[in-house]
């Protein structure tokens, strides 16, 4: 096999980090070559040289062995390089098919576009996907997941010969990320060489054909994936071995309860979800795309109040409104959607760590202790390894992960006794991961009531104390941490018209 | 030896009527050989902003300056600074609530705007409703204009009716359009008052356009469309100042002043009516301008 | 049948966008019966042209997220060009549509250029240009209106009636059917074609238009001379109204119509906007004004009711979408 | 040494940022030797306080990522509201001052009201606000001017000059002082503040804010009203300067005032702006207007002119601004 791709020496620097230090990597035709790597390791931006929005401050870029410039997105497209990039790039406020034809639109005569064509080509790309969507839909009502969908579909639309994928599966669940391989391994054997990137190490194993590790913007090696143990990789990854730790569910019987929720409805989306949550407890919330956790959480957290039911904390029913009615109740939520709902993408490091505390930080003229807000959130960096050149770093300018992990931040300083936190690892290294699972333990063992939602059911699984099924907005059912797979798919897929049966 | 430094703030520059103003003023400096500057703020509300100038042109170490105040009290820090300096002050156009100026060279805004009165309610026959599309609500001349017209009409002419006073702000197509409400709210509308070429302008346009041929219209100022509108019967006449004239005077009043001379202290340029009938005589073609 | 049913939603929702605009007219239809009669409302109309031509060309530029505060200076220097070229240099008037048209193009491919090519905020790019534009006007007519007695049928441009003619008893003035043409043409562009597809993108998030491969800027460029082109036949059609081009006039149209275009629910932020909805409010400022006058309400006061119902007007809006959403 | 390279940086930066107004004072020097004089230096001071005061007030605003558009207006009603009770109700001075910059409070806590409250865009709501304000400032004063002549004092405000008292030869007037002290406190409120941390944090995501628990309608319309108390002091300066209140004044003066934001580095898209950025922006805007008077460069070319350079300007700073960040 020939090599399609091949990268010598790059290098890149932004101001304050050296991102790229002489990086090699090659990809054949017909392969699947995963990329792995810590948060900021260097993976999207050594991407984004392939894909023309960087320049490389140094090295060569060979296509079919002839050395190319990519001097902008253009360029790559022509030479058929397509990429998925990790922060979703669409625009809100056209529908799904003006979304993927962007550029590309089919012209009838006059400059006039082709609106049947458009959704046409659309809905048959879907249709190869096997994913049910309205090409004419807007952007901005979907879900995460959905719009990963969309950027999945824009992708494949180039049918170009080097895919790459910067976590594609980071916001889907498993049927989803299922559909996704038969595409891809499709697409493999057409002789399409893809490039993988994803933290969720179970899916090297499944999909890739050759796996080559970043550290530091440098690479380590690059291994057979079929040959090599995952501990090894991530050995690579994180520079040592890691221990998965199983659950261990404490005994909650004496526990205060800290949440209940009583015939919560809001919409169609959530209806009549009732249940209760003990102080210490990890809940964990599994459910399809779609089931309706995030407007649960968002329902109890006041973002979209809910039309009907009770909210309990700690034994005293309260009203929630807004979020700020639901902060002061003591509940916390972390989004899903970090870069619209989480983060002031402009605003740096520590000022979003502080952004839902800084009440406790003010003095009575109003005046923001920045001293000790340095200390804390300098803390923070440290304590969940937060990639940034120091604390007044722009969010905007670090990798996604380390941008997932300054929201975990702001929840964990803000010290509520309820947190809700919705995909937590989304984007997330394992090493990284491992630690947050273990904070997650920590703070239920200090007495904090924990909701979990994640489409990763094994994160669920390690986590979860109990877990709740969702689907098509109620709560089907809820089973003791460690229940099967099989079982919480079949409380994920009952229907309503399935239940009366 | 320099040529003489003579800045003119003015209260516009962009309007037929300060354009006027400043060809007198050019004259006048060509003439006596000295370097006339003429300036003004967009719009007649922008008291502040002729303080500006005022304060950019002393820096300039002027001869002597004219001005003409959009407030009667505002610059009178300015003026005094200038005084100090030795620099005569000739106020135009308005004067200022003080005796720094050595001269006043203006119209009489109330006396001619009365004389519109006359002119409007003989032509509609003494009784009748009329309306007022002023230029301005606030600065001087527009509430001279308004007011002299007003209560001339209120004194002298009881039969007549004024039933609207709008502001269009000299724009031509706001007055239009002003025009056109007018007549809609009061179809037996007999005449209207224009208070500068801007809104005169308009209330033709207004009227031609809602077909109202009937109205009699009297403007104020000139400019070709005024002139135009007047020999082709659309306006039955105007009042004009003399706008070269006092462009023309103010600066030789400075020069005077400058050289130390006596001046004297209020040089009244004069109004009249203009018609079809007069429109070409020599003393009235004189003081009109395209 | 879900297709169906969504055209009758859009109908009823397009009727109620209506809303704020027939509240109105009933309004000043009760309490004055000069105001609901067809010389009035072809007054009203008439009133209309200019500003929604102005706002229809700025819509499209506040739909790609920017601003242009020129447009109020570019259509008097593009009704001075036409002067010149009529008046002054004798020329047909065909030339003179396009050198109105052709000027107005110009501009707004320069001011885009200083958005796109110099990466200058909107803002401060249209800012300059309005100055510009406004120097330029009063420096080449020498500060004296330009008139256009020799040219016979200018003022008929505007003020004309084809639709008089062929359906008496109808007296809608050209300037009027003007409006609505460019309105449909450029509804029609931001619609079905390309150049309008780009319009929306660029105001959604450019960034990832550029990252899918489109030359950004090049586009950007073509809509601000659209933009321009439409201003200037709003500059054809107040010359023709004055049968003059009065170079000290422009200032201030600008913000009357960015102001019908927010009314209309177009968001100053980019991405969303239609041009029903820039025609609705430039007519709701209309009406209002011409209400308000054939009322015989104190200048004063009109001002203090105009802001007000403006805001009422907005908020009613508002409302009745955030019902619509939630229903 | 990290922390000091920054430092220095960012001093060097802070330096840049003034380079187009040095490089316009220096023009104007050598063009004109009664340019740089003590006099006229404070005359274009002087005209900047005004102007510069209603800029810091908007960059508050433009910071969450709003636009208002009744400073102009909203300036002139403080200082009519400051006439009736110094002139009218013959109240002793600081009642006058406190009236200015409550009236300016309690009408900017009304638009924070319409933006926060009723989700009504600022570009209308406050459009709104300045067209009621304007009605109702010719209807308090009845069009008229109100004069100070019964406050001993008042002129003092602004055009005494207690640095001139205590430093001969340098007659700032207070007015200039009261901008800078407005303008440092300003500054410490965005930088030192939960106030300013959330004006920041509003304009960079709203949403993010809302769901971090934040009362963001209580912040931004507490925001709004502080903006407004500036204003407020804005037209006490205005009313001292030409010792009236005049009804009809104002209009336009926001354009200035946001342009001098914009010139100064304020995105409008909101999230990020320096209160020192408006200061220079307001400067090079008097710089500017005042050096061409000096030239007695002709009144149509001044507009040009300003329009150009202010292009140019913004320009050369976004070339700089580009290399810093890449280097
Ligand atoms: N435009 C930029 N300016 C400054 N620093 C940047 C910029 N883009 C990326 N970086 C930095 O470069 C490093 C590599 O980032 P990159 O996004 O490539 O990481 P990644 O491996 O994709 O991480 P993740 O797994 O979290 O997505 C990070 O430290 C990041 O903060
Ligand atoms: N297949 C779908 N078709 C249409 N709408 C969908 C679909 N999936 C999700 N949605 C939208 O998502 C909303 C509910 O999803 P929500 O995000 O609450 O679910 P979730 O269980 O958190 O799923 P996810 O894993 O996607 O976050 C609904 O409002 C619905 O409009
Ligand atoms: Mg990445
Ligand atoms: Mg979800």
């Amino acid at each position: 096999m020939s090599d399609l791709v091949r990268m010598q020496g790059i290098d890149k620097r932004f101001p304050g980090v050296h991102a790229l230090r002489a990086v090699d990597f090659d990809l054949r035709a017909g392969e699947v070559h995963a990329l792995m790597g810590e948060n900021g390791a260097g993976k999207s931006t050594l991407m984004k040289c392939l894909s023309g929005v960087y320049q490389p401050d140094g090295g060569r870029i060979l296509i079919d062995g002839a050395a190319v410039a990519l001097p902008n997105p253009r360029a790559a497209q022509d030479l058929g390089i397509g990429i998925i990039h990790q922060e979703l790039a669409l625009m809100r406020d056209l529908n799904v098919a003006q979304n993927i034809w962007i550029g590309r639109e089919p012209r009838l005569s006059l400059g006039r576009i082709d609106e049947a064509r458009l959704n046409a080509d659309a809905a048959a790309i879907f249709r190869g996907m096997n994913v049910a969507m309205d090409p004419r839909a807007p952007v901005a009502a979907l879900t995460i997941a959905r719009q990963q969908m969309v950027e999945i579909a824009k992708a494949l639309s180039f049918r170009s010969r080097v895919l790459i994928m910067d976590e594609p599966t980071a916001a889907l669940n498993d049927s989803e990320i299922a559909e996704l391989f038969t595409i891809i391994r499709r697409l493999r054997a057409e002789g399409v060489g893809i490039i993988y990137i994803s933290h969720k190490m179970d899916e090297i194993r499944r999909i890739a054909d050759r796996v080559t590790v970043m550290r530091d913007g440098a690479t380590v090696g690059t291994v057979q994936a079929a040959e090599t143990p995952i501990a090894q990789i991530i050995a690579m990854m994180v520079g040592r071995e890691l221990v998965d730790e199983p659950v261990a569910i404490p005994d909650l019987s004496a526990a205060e309860c800290a949440l209940e929720l009583r015939g919560i409805t809001r919409g169609r989306e959530v209806r009549d979800v009732s249940f209760s949550l003990k102080r210490g407890e990890i809940l964990g919330f599994a459910g399809l795309m779609g089931a309706g956790r995030t407007e649960l959480a968002r329902a109890i957290f006041g973002a979209e109040p809910p039309e009907s039911g009770e909210i309990i904390v700690h034994g005293r029913p309260v009203t929630i409104r807004s979020p700020a009615d639901a902060v002061r109740a003591g509940i916390g939520y972390l989004s899903e959607d970090r870069k619209h709902y989480g983060l002031a993408l402009g605003m740096d490091v520590r000022a979003n760590i502080a952004l839902a505390s800084l009440a406790r930080y003010t003095d009575r003229l109003g005046r923001i202790d920045e001293q000790e807000l340095a200390a804390v959130s300098n803390r923070y960096i440290d304590m969940l390894s937060i990639r940034t050149p120091h604390d007044r770093q722009e969010v905007r300018l670090l990798s996604g992960g380390n941008q997932q992990k300054v929201v975990i931040a702001k929840w964990l300083l803000r010290d509520c006794d309820i947190l809700i936190f919705d995909e937590p690892t989304r984007g997330i290294d394992v090493g990284a991961k491992a630690e947050i699972h273990r904070l997650l333990a920590d703070l239920a063992g200090q007495g904090k009531a924990i909701i979990v939602i994640s489409s990763e059911l094994p994160e669920l699984l390690r986590l979860s104390h109990r877990i709740a099924v969702m689907c098509e907005g109620r709560l089907t059912g809820i089973l003791p941490g460690g229940a099967s797979q099989e079982r919480i798919m079949a409380l994920a897929t009952r229907r309503e018209g399935m239940a009366a049966e | 030896q320099d040529a003489m430094y003579i800045p003119l703030i003015s209260k516009g520059f962009q309007h037929q009527f300060w354009q006027a103003v400043k060809a007198g003023a050019d004259k006048a400096g060509e003439e006596l050989g000295v370097n006339v500057s003429f300036e003004g703020p967009d719009n007649e509300t922008q008291v502040d902003k002729q303080l500006d100038m005022l304060a950019a042109a002393l820096a300039n170490k002027p001869a002597a300056i004219g001005f003409a105040a959009l407030d009667s009290q505002a610059a009178i820090p300015q003026l005094r600074q200038a005084q100090e300096a030795g620099i005569p002050v000739i106020a135009f156009d308005s004067g200022v609530d003080s005796d720094i100026p050595v001269a006043l060279a203006a119209t009489d805004n109330i006396a001619a705007a009365a004389m519109a009165a006359d002119k409007l309610a003989e032509l509609i026959g003494g009784a009748g409703k009329v309306a007022v599309v002023a230029h301005d609500q606030t600065s001087r001349t527009g509430v001279d204009r308004r007011d002299g017209f007003v209560n001339r009409m209120k004194e002298a002419h009881p039969d007549v009716e004024i039933v609207a006073i709008e502001y269009g702000g000299g724009d031509h197509l706001k007055s239009t359009e002003i025009t056109k409400a007018l007549l809609t709210a009061n179809p037996d509308l007999k005449g209207i008052f224009g208070t500068n070429e801007g809104s005169a302008i308009g209330v033709v346009n207004g009227v031609t356009e809602a077909g109202a041929s009937d109205v009699v219209i009297v403007g104020y100022d000139s400019g070709k469309a005024q002139t135009d509108a007047i020999r082709d019967g659309r306006m039955a006449g105007a009042i004009t100042q003399n706008p070269v004239g006092i462009g023309y005077e103010t600066v030789k009043a400075a020069v005077a002043a400058a050289r130390g001379e006596q001046v004297q202290a209020s040089i009244d340029t004069g109004f009249y009516w203009y018609d079809k009938s007069n429109i070409d005589a020599p003393e009235i073609a004189a003081v009109l301008y395209d | 049948m879900p297709a169906q049913q969504r055209r009758s939603g859009a109908a009823r929702q397009m009727l109620l966008a209506f809303a704020s605009l027939i509240a109105l007219v009933i309004g000043f239809s009760l309490a004055s019966p000069n105001f609901f009669q067809v010389s009035n409302i072809m007054a009203i109309l008439q009133a209309t042209s200019v500003n929604g031509v102005l706002a229809v060309g700025v819509t499209l530029i506040i739909i790609t997220g920017g601003i242009d505060l020129s447009i109020g200076t570019l259509m008097t220097f593009c009704a001075v060009m036409t002067g010149v070229v009529l008046t002054w240099a004798g020329m047909p008037l065909i030339l003179g549509v396009l050198t109105a048209i052709g000027t107005g193009a110009a501009c707004g491919l320069v001011s885009g250029m200083f958005v796109a090519r110099m990466k200058i905020p909107p803002f401060i790019a249209t800012l300059g240009m309005m100055l510009m534009l406004k120097g330029l006007s009063l420096i080449v007519t020498g500060t004296k209106p330009i008139y256009f007695n020799d040219t016979p049928g200018f003022t008929q441009i505007a003020q004309g009636s084809v639709v008089g003619a062929l359906i008496p008893g109808l007296p809608l003035p050209n300037g009027v059917l003007i409006l609505f043409l460019v309105a449909a043409v450029t509804a029609w562009i931001l619609g079905r074609t390309v150049l309008g597809r780009y319009t929306f993108a660029l105001g959604s998030n450019e960034e990832a238009v550029r990252l899918s491969g489109v030359n950004t800027d090049a586009w950007k460029m073509a809509i601000y001379a659209l933009a321009g082109g439409i201003v200037g036949i709003g500059g054809l059609l107040i010359s023709s109204r004055l049968n003059s081009a009065q170079p000290a006039l422009g200032l201030g149209y600008e913000l009357e119509a960015i102001a019908a275009v927010v009314i209309g629910g177009t968001s100053l932020a980019g991405g969303r906007g239609t041009i029903l909805g820039t025609l609705i409010g430039a007519l709701i400022m209309s009406v209002l004004t011409n209400g308000l006058r054939v009322l015989s309400v104190a200048p004063e006061w009109q001002t203090v009711v105009t802001g007000a119902i403006i805001i009422v007007a907005v908020y009613a809006d508002q409302l009745r979408r955030r019902k619509a959403s939630q229903g």
